[in-house]
């Protein structure tokens, strides 16, 4: 089990490789990345900042909860940091298990809780030079500042 | 006591720096935190009742507080 | 969307990359691998045998139904035929999506109906020379057969 | 007509080969079929009422043959 803020790409294969395991016959990788539209608007790229000493505390939790639920230990997650272009990586979470059904539920659990509840902000880039803090929850825009 | 306050993204941007350092009166609980900060910013874009972490761990509002905590005002998180 | 019956090693990246688009922001990817353990008993090694061109088409009517009834036709599955041994993939499902709940439910029904439906069968070898064809389903034994 | 069935994994073991080439008379149906297997493979490990695919897709027992058809009889699958 591993959970990290990490502030250069993600390697999606080697976090795959790191649950491999011969007892485990699924694994299930969860990968998100920058797109193109979000809500109608054209983006052009996304920087993402965190608290970072609770972000990691945070995805650390998370990822012993769904240990813990579902019985594996074989769960890695990390989400980048810094400026992302799009269809960069953001986020990544491996998850092997003798049995698919549960290797399914823990990486849904992470990504879920990690949504809810890592303090990691996100700030869109537009074509026209805009950038806005989103929140991912609402959708809403929680704030607005010239870039 | 002396507590050093975080604020991130949008309410970083709000006050105009990303940290402040509160002296506190003992006994101060985070409500009393939020007060200061909503005083700091005045109308800009804080709700009233953020988000808000002691210590890396998220906390509620009548949380006491001791010296040399670090209080973080959460903003929507958007991680993922 | 693609579906295929392969004979060679699957290469997952490569699967996760053929449904990368710009607009979509969530990636799954499932892998099924042979394991070392089936309820108790050692395996060294499978082999999977197929009625290849009906297969084909299960596969392919699967994922019409997963890019329809999850609306996206970034969706790519392939199954492996033949020798594989302890860790090999042996089939890969890689859809990407706008979003991530979609993306989930769409490589799970991908999987769950590749299991009950496609014509494909499995022959465990375990270290004293013997294999045993297995069904997934009931996990019985439905035919043995010295090697 | 002249039907060709297919065996596969443990059905084909027990006839001791993956395929037999069947005279059915005009309007036989799959039911036919799954009995001169049955007869073959007598006792041999295909039950009753396994899966059966005429032409690449599943079918009932009922349906009807047509000359040059391609039956498979399906053990239990296990793909995946």
């Amino acid at each position: 089990m591993r959970a990290a803020m990490v502030d250069r790409p993600i390697d999606s294969a080697a976090l795959l490789k790191e649950v491999a395991d011969h007892r485990n016959g699924a694994s299930v990788l969860f990968i998100g990345t920058v797109r193109e539209l979000n809500d109608g608007e054209p983006v052009k790229g996304l920087d993402y900042s965190a608290y970072g000493a609770m972000a990691q505390k945070e995805l650390g939790d998370i990822a012993a909860e769904a240990a813990e639920k579902f019985d594996t230990s074989d769960i890695v997650v990390e989400h980048r940091v810094g400026e992302l272009g799009l269809g960069d990586v953001s986020v990544a979470i491996a998850v092997a298990h003798p049995h698919r059904g549960q290797a399914f539920d823990a990486a849904r659990y992470v990504i879920e809780e990690l949504k809810k509840r890592a303090p990691i902000w996100k700030r869109e880039h537009y074509g026209d030079g805009r950038a806005e803090w989103v929140s991912a929850a609402s959708k809403d825009l929680v704030g607005v500042r010239a870039k | 006591m002396t507590v050093r306050v975080l604020l991130f993204a949008s309410y970083a941007d709000a006050l105009g720096r990303p940290d402040v350092t509160m002296e506190l009166p003992a006994g101060a609980r985070v409500r009393d935190v939020l007060d200061r900060v909503k005083a700091l910013v005045a109308g800009k874009r804080v709700p009233d009742k953020p988000l808000v972490a002691v210590n890396q761990r998220y906390a509620r509002e009548d949380q006491a507080l001791g010296p040399s905590d670090e209080v973080a005002i959460i903003p929507p998180v958007a991680g993922g």
